[in-house]
């Protein structure tokens, strides 16, 4: 048995990887809960967030701290600009030409990051998040916590909006019946382009918040992309607080089992883990069905 | 709308097809020239017929083009240069173009194989010309590439394909169309294992760089430094697991223990566990097997989690790739590897900063591992070629088999270059230990070829 | 013995109890009707008979099998079959691939499976529509087409779920008089209906249920003039005459 | 409202089956005109993909289950057959089907639990199935591990599947395989397996009431799926003779799978031939002439490509194909 430092150290990062992959997660939830589309480009906005900062960074000195607004803004004309140009066309197709649409875009973006940015590895050396904090003996990465507490703020943010607002309302009769919606005078086109945007913008907070300790590369998204899927089911398809919950369980799950277990295995168990709750709860954790 | 879309996609596509042409002639012999329409080269077993169709087919070409230009001989490139790998495999492209271009024109100043005079001499000073192609690191597509290569672009050998899994299966193509690979940087044991006739790989392989890490330990440890205790962690693919295997080996023979091996997955979120892991093991070296991706996660993450073994002894690859130092700036120090190269080697063989100086000049970085082994491949080739005077393939791998070339005339730290007979390995090879001081890797053993002192142990997180 | 026999079947979902103890029978040979206002519970307990809900308590008995909890195939298989109050054409299938698809629950051959639905297209009057694609047919015909599919499994006993609702006068008319022409077949047929003056004249007995429970049965003349059954459901619009 | 027609393939049309012929005649006659082994190893893979390609239409295209874990069934296949070779030195033909058997088993063991789940939580289950066969087969060191395995090079021979001199015979045994798989899906559209996965894919609900087992036949379609997957698999092992985790267990690779026949036009019977003849050419292509460069610029092209089609043609290049016909008749 490790000693209990050791142990509350592995829960700790589990739970500070958690947040991170809640927030990847949170706007791939709000893209398919209002529209029933997986975007399995969402890596690549991730992706394209990093580079917002890094290139912030690296050609004004701007901390990605500040470059976080920017990141937020430019992912959100993104997500916009994917609903109008891709995914419009598409929104009556089955689904395998919805996904077709989405691995299309995910294979452009990569091509176009590398050929813009070239296949090198990039990092923000020395932002302002750097260095360590020691609570209570144990450590905590400044940026990892300050990615945590962001990763808590958006979710509430977004959630607050979705639920409390007269557009999050608006969002959820979409969500709910576009034709009924339609007869209420929404207009549905609006509130698809919105949700992309939202669902692209909170990536532009994980993105910008990942970046302070997090290597950048043209395909860095498929690191987080396959864990943010799971997530989003796991938390239930549509769920902001599911994908919240998910993606602290995920965090949780992942490193205590490849602390206690293997690393090479930890990935199994996340998707063991999946499967066992959407078999007994075949809607996911907090989905509605 | 539809319209629209279509304008936009298409106006971005053209944008981005004009950047790229306009790039192209800035690097000599680019590579993407069009597929010259196949010369009617409709044999079934082209090995055999290259040596004649040499003669005519290329200068047929040329002519077309430049009309009383030398003959040409092509040489294929097998790299990756998209996907995960592409930064390396970009910055090879660039090593290959400095070599021929070394190899192409007159340069009686370096002291290297085939730069003295221009181009193939033996072969009415022919110019090397290479067609590169990108395997995107599928084992399929590098045979499948280099299976195109011989047959279409009539390549006379082929330089491949850095990733271990993906050489196994190029070289494999071109063992069975007689085809001469060379390769220049794969450093998987089994590879020269297979009873290849056609495989020559001039870049020592994994087992030599474990023994070597095993002996700069055992040497620390006779000098009076405490070191009992070692861990691996590697990713598990080829590259990780073949190494952590002989280190594995190495330390029961040198009498070390190993308190830990700890696999990842490559290319993984997080890697706390796996330090954690190591925290708990405690061991007095870490030895990590890593691409650069995982490398950049993991120096991060120990400092992070405040953790500092003894030393961190690196195989390679990952930690000393052109562009690690230099992207985890400050976090990188202190970590000793494994290396094939160094820029300070310059002070025992100016040779590397001459050729380092020109490289840095087209290119506007420095030397490093792959790009010098690249650098070094190209030259060992064409040198063969010009010894066996054709551009027969047969004729080629013989003079191959007979390469000897002296350590002063390499730009790596090898005895020299010089291969097995019945493995196609390079016996000469050998590498040295490095440490990252102020962002440079500086050399550090063997002593005496050192130009910095050793630090040891690896100074705490906080105490830097 | 009746064909079918409902015994105190309850279901609900949450607080809200669906059906409670509803007992209904149906002999072989007749038509019977089943109505109810809104939210009456009739669909629910459609689906708990047809094995699409699991009832809570209760007991469904069909052709002297317990077929309470079986599976929505297995009784199709067993001679109970329905039809969907929202139309479920298979929507990308011409009408002909529709029938056919449902005549291989008798056979594994094409050329069979075609032949009958052929026949039964002629029967059911959409033979000259056999190569639509389902999903471009007007309501009327989606409804008859999915009797017709119903019909090709050779059921003993229909269970139509509204199958008139929104038809016009002529088309209730020629789907009454279809009903009838299955009636005379000797196919069992329970008819769930909102608007009553269809089921009414063909029905032999009407069950109603009201709020889950059943309020009434009888013979149609009867149920008219049944006082809860006006009040919960008739209002003044169907009193007996006279 | 026009009255749309189903097209029933029994018509007869002369220029069909003279077009059918044609094609036929082309591609027997392909590898005596082309000598070449990079165009034939650009076909043998098409040949292939569009083997692939048509067995997850079997279960994505007909029966309407979607699933991005198909390289679960093409590895267990290739590791089957590769292993069978390499142990107990049994003919590959045999390994083949083996290799596609040993597939059938993992699909009704992933097919069990995932079918119970709808739409898209059904796929994110049949990525996380295969992702977990990945990574056991990447860990497992009695099959190689992450090293993966090199077959042995036998003596060139039908019987032993490997042919070195020349290409050829692996054309046309992935001729050969592709044109049972046609063989069996045209069957399957014509009879009453076929009528049943279109009925689920459609409703499934009213597929139910109408006496149809669905989750049966939902495994029924996985199981013929994955079984050509793994023979597919099989072949690859032989034509490559070296397979390791990362390339025939790879995500990508599923994705490659679903996205032939959805280019090409989902739940048709030629979508899927079409769709790996346009699709694998363009990649590699847009690879050879522009990947050299380097700049990814044919990732750039491949992906615009691909969400062009997607845009104009969702039901895929087919309907293009169909409608130009309807369009003349």
């Amino acid at each position: 048995m490790p000693d209990l430092a050791i142990l509350s150290q592995v829960i700790l990062s589990g739970i500070f990887i958690g947040f991170i992959y809640a927030l990847v997660s949170v706007g791939l939830t709000v893209i398919y809960g209002v529209m029933d589309i997986v975007n399995f480009a969402h890596g690549e906005f991730l992706m394209l967030s990093m580079y917002v900062v890094f290139w912030l960074y690296a050609l004004f000195r701007i901390d990605p701290i500040f470059g976080l607004p920017v990141s937020v803004l430019v992912l959100f004309v993104v997500g916009v600009l994917t609903h109008k140009l891709i995914v419009r066309p598409v929104l009556d197709a089955p689904m395998s030409a919805q996904i077709f649409v989405t691995c299309g875009l995910l294979v452009y973006l990569q091509g176009v990051a590398q050929f813009l940015w070239s296949p090198s590895y990039r990092l923000i050396q020395e932002p302002l998040l750097s260095g360590r904090l020691q609570v209570a003996g144990l450590n905590v990465s400044l940026a990892q916590g300050v990615a945590a507490i962001g990763a808590l703020l958006t979710t509430a943010f977004v959630y607050w909006f979705i639920e409390k607002t007269e557009t999050g309302r608006a969002l959820q009769a979409v969500a709910e019946d576009r034709q009924a919606a339609s007869l209420m005078g929404i207009n549905s086109d609006r509130m698809f382009a919105l949700a992309w945007g939202i669902g692209a913008a909170c990536v532009g907070v994980a993105g910008a918040l990942l970046a302070n300790y997090y290597y950048i590369f043209p395909t860095v998204g498929t690191v987080f992309a396959l864990i943010a899927f799971v997530a989003v089911a796991l938390g239930g398809f549509g769920s902001v607080p599911g994908a919240l919950v998910a993606g602290i369980i995920i965090g949780l799950v992942e490193v205590l089992s490849g602390f206690f277990i293997a690393p090479a295995y930890k990935e199994v168990t996340v998707f063991a883990l999946y499967l066992v709750v959407v078999l007994v709860r075949p809607q996911g954790l907090l989905g509605e069905w | 709308m539809k319209r629209k879309i279509v304008l936009l996609l298409l106006t971005l596509l053209a944008a981005l097809l004009v950047a790229c042409v306009q790039e192209e002639p800035e690097e000599p012999a680019a590579p993407a020239e069009e597929p010259t329409e196949a010369p009617e080269v409709d044999e079934e077993e082209p090995a055999e017929e290259e040596g004649e169709a040499e003669e005519e087919a290329p200068a047929e070409e040329e002519t077309e083009t430049e009309g009383e230009a030398p003959e040409t001989v092509r040489i294929g490139v097998v790299y990756p240069l998209t996907g995960a790998l592409a930064a390396t495999g970009v910055a090879s492209q660039d090593a290959f173009l400095l070599a021929a271009e070394i190899v192409n024109n007159e340069y009686p100043d370096l002291n290297l194989p085939m730069a003295a005079e221009a181009g193939i001499t033996c072969l009415d000073n022919a110019q090397v010309e290479l067609v590169f192609a990108d395997h995107q690191m599928s084992p399929e597509i590098g045979a499948s590439e280099t299976e195109r290569l011989i047959t279409e672009e009539n390549v006379v050998a082929i330089l491949g394909a850095y990733a271990s899994a993906v050489s196994n299966t190029a070289s494999q193509a071109a063992e069975r169309l007689g085809i001469p690979f060379v390769n220049a940087q794969s450093t998987s044991p089994a590879l020269h294992q297979r009873g290849f006739q056609w495989y020559f790989r001039t870049t020592p392989h994994d087992a030599i760089f474990s023994e070597l890490m095993f002996q700069f330990l055992a040497d620390l440890r006779d000098q009076g430094t405490e070191i009992n205790t070692v861990a691996t962690i590697y990713e598990n693919t080829l590259f990780g697991s073949d190494s952590s295997e002989t280190q594995n080996q190495f330390a029961e023979q040198y009498g070390f223990e190993v308190v830990a091996n700890i696999a990842y997955p490559s290319g993984t979120a997080d890697m706390t566990s796996e330090v954690q892991q190591l925290i708990a093991a405690d061991p007095d070296v870490v030895l990590p097997t890593s691409y650069v991706a995982d490398a950049i996660l993991m120096m991060r993450t120990f400092e992070a989690q405040n953790y500092s073994p003894e030393a961190i002894l690196a195989q390679g690859v990952g930690f000393t790739e052109g562009s690690f130092l230099e992207t985890v700036g400050a976090t990188g120090n202190y970590i000793i590897s494994r290396e094939v190269f160094a820029l300070d080697l310059q002070e025992n063989k100016p040779i590397i900063g001459e050729v380092n100086t020109m490289f840095s000049e087209m290119y506007d970085r420095d030397l490093e591992g792959a790009t010098a082994r690249s650098f070094t491949a190209l030259l060992v080739l064409a040198d063969a070629i010009n010894r066996a005077c054709s551009t027969e393939p047969e004729a080629i791998r013989q003079a191959l088999l007979e390469t000897d070339i002296p350590s002063e005339q390499i730009i790596m730290p090898w005895e020299g270059v010089r291969f097995d007979p019945e493995t196609g390995q390079n016996v000469l090879g050998t590498g040295i230990m490095v440490q990252a001081l102020d962002g440079q890797y500086q050399t550090v053993w063997p002593f005496e070829l050192a130009t910095q002192e050793l630090v040891w142990p690896y100074p705490a997180w906080d105490e830097r | 013995m009746s064909l079918l026999e409902i015994k105190n079947l309850t279901k609900s979902f949450g607080g809200l109890t669906a059906n409670q103890k509803v007992n209904i029978a149906v002999e072989e040979g007749e038509i019977v009707g089943l109505i109810g206002p809104n939210g009456a519970g009739k669909t629910t307990l459609f689906n708990c008979v047809t094995g699409h809900y699991r009832p809570d308590s209760g007991q469904v008995i069909f052709d002297g099998h317990d077929i309470t909890g079986w599976s929505p195939e297995r009784i199709c298989k067993a001679g109970l079959v329905r039809t969907f109050q929202i139309v479920k054409p298979f929507m990308s299938m011409s009408v002909l691939e529709n029938v056919m698809t449902a005549g291989f629950l008798h056979t594994n051959s094409t050329a069979v499976a075609k032949k009958n639905a052929s026949e039964l297209l002629e029967f059911t009057g959409l033979a000259d529509k056999r190569r639509m694609v389902a999903g471009n047919l007007t309501v009327a015909d989606k409804k008859r087409l999915e009797l017709t599919r119903a019909l090709a499994t050779k059921p003993k006993m229909l269970m139509f779920d509204e199958v008139m609702a929104g038809l016009t006068a002529t088309e209730t008319n020629d789907a009454i008089d279809l009903i009838l022409a299955l009636h005379r077949q000797g196919i069992t047929i329970l008819l769930v209906e909102h608007v009553m003056e269809v089921v009414m004249p063909i029905s032999k007995r009407v069950n109603v249920l009201d709020y889950g429970v059943k309020i009434a049965e009888g013979e149609p003349a009867q149920i008219a003039r049944n006082e809860r059954v006006i009040k919960a459901y008739l209002g003044e619009k169907y009193r007996a005459p006279g | 409202m026009e009255e749309t027609i189903v097209t029933e393939q029994a018509r007869p049309f002369p220029i069909k089956t003279l077009i059918l012929l044609l094609l036929a005649a082309a591609l027997l006659a392909f590898p005596l005109v082309v000598s070449l082994p990079f165009p034939r190893r650009l076909m043998i893979l098409i040949l292939l993909y569009a083997m692939l390609g048509q067995a997850w239409n079997i279960l994505g295209g007909f029966a309407g289950q979607v699933s991005l874990g198909h390289a679960a069934f093409f590895g267990v296949g290739a590791y089957t057959s590769t292993m069978l070779l390499m142990q107990l030195g049994l003919t590959p033909w045999l390994g083949m089907i083996a290799g596609g058997l040993v597939a059938v088993a993992l699909s009704q063991l992933i097919g069990y639990p995932s079918f119970r789940l709808k739409g898209h939580y059904f796929v994110i289950a049949t990525i996380v199935l295969a992702e977990i066969v990945h990574i056991m087969f990447t860990n497992w060191d009695y099959v190689g591990g992450a090293v993966g395995l090199t077959l042995p090079l036998l003596p060139e021979s039908l019987i032993n599947l490997q042919f070195h001199s020349g290409n050829a015979p692996y054309y046309y045994i992935s001729l050969a395989l592709l044109a049972i798989v046609m063989g069996v899906t045209y069957l399957i559209t014509k009879t009453k397996p076929g009528y049943y996965f279109r009925s689920i894919k459609d409703d499934p609900e009213a597929a139910r009431s109408l006496g149809i087992s669905i989750t049966r036949y939902k495994m029924f379609a996985m199981a013929v799926s994955a079984f050509f997957t793994g023979v597919g698999g099989a072949f690859y092992a032989q034509f490559v003779l070296y397979i390791d985790p990362n390339s025939v267990f790879s995500f990508m690779l599923s994705v490659l799978i679903m996205l032939i026949p959805v280019l090409g036009g989902i739940g048709t019977l030629w979508g899927p031939v079409l769709g790996a003849f346009i699709l694998i050419p363009l990649s590699e292509f847009t690879r050879i002439y522009l990947g050299g460069v380097g700049g990814a610029l044919d990732l750039v092209v491949y992906g615009a490509l691909i969400m062009l089609v997607a845009i104009f043609e969702p039901r895929g290049i087919w309907a293009l194909v169909e409608r130009f016909f309807g369009g003349r008749k």
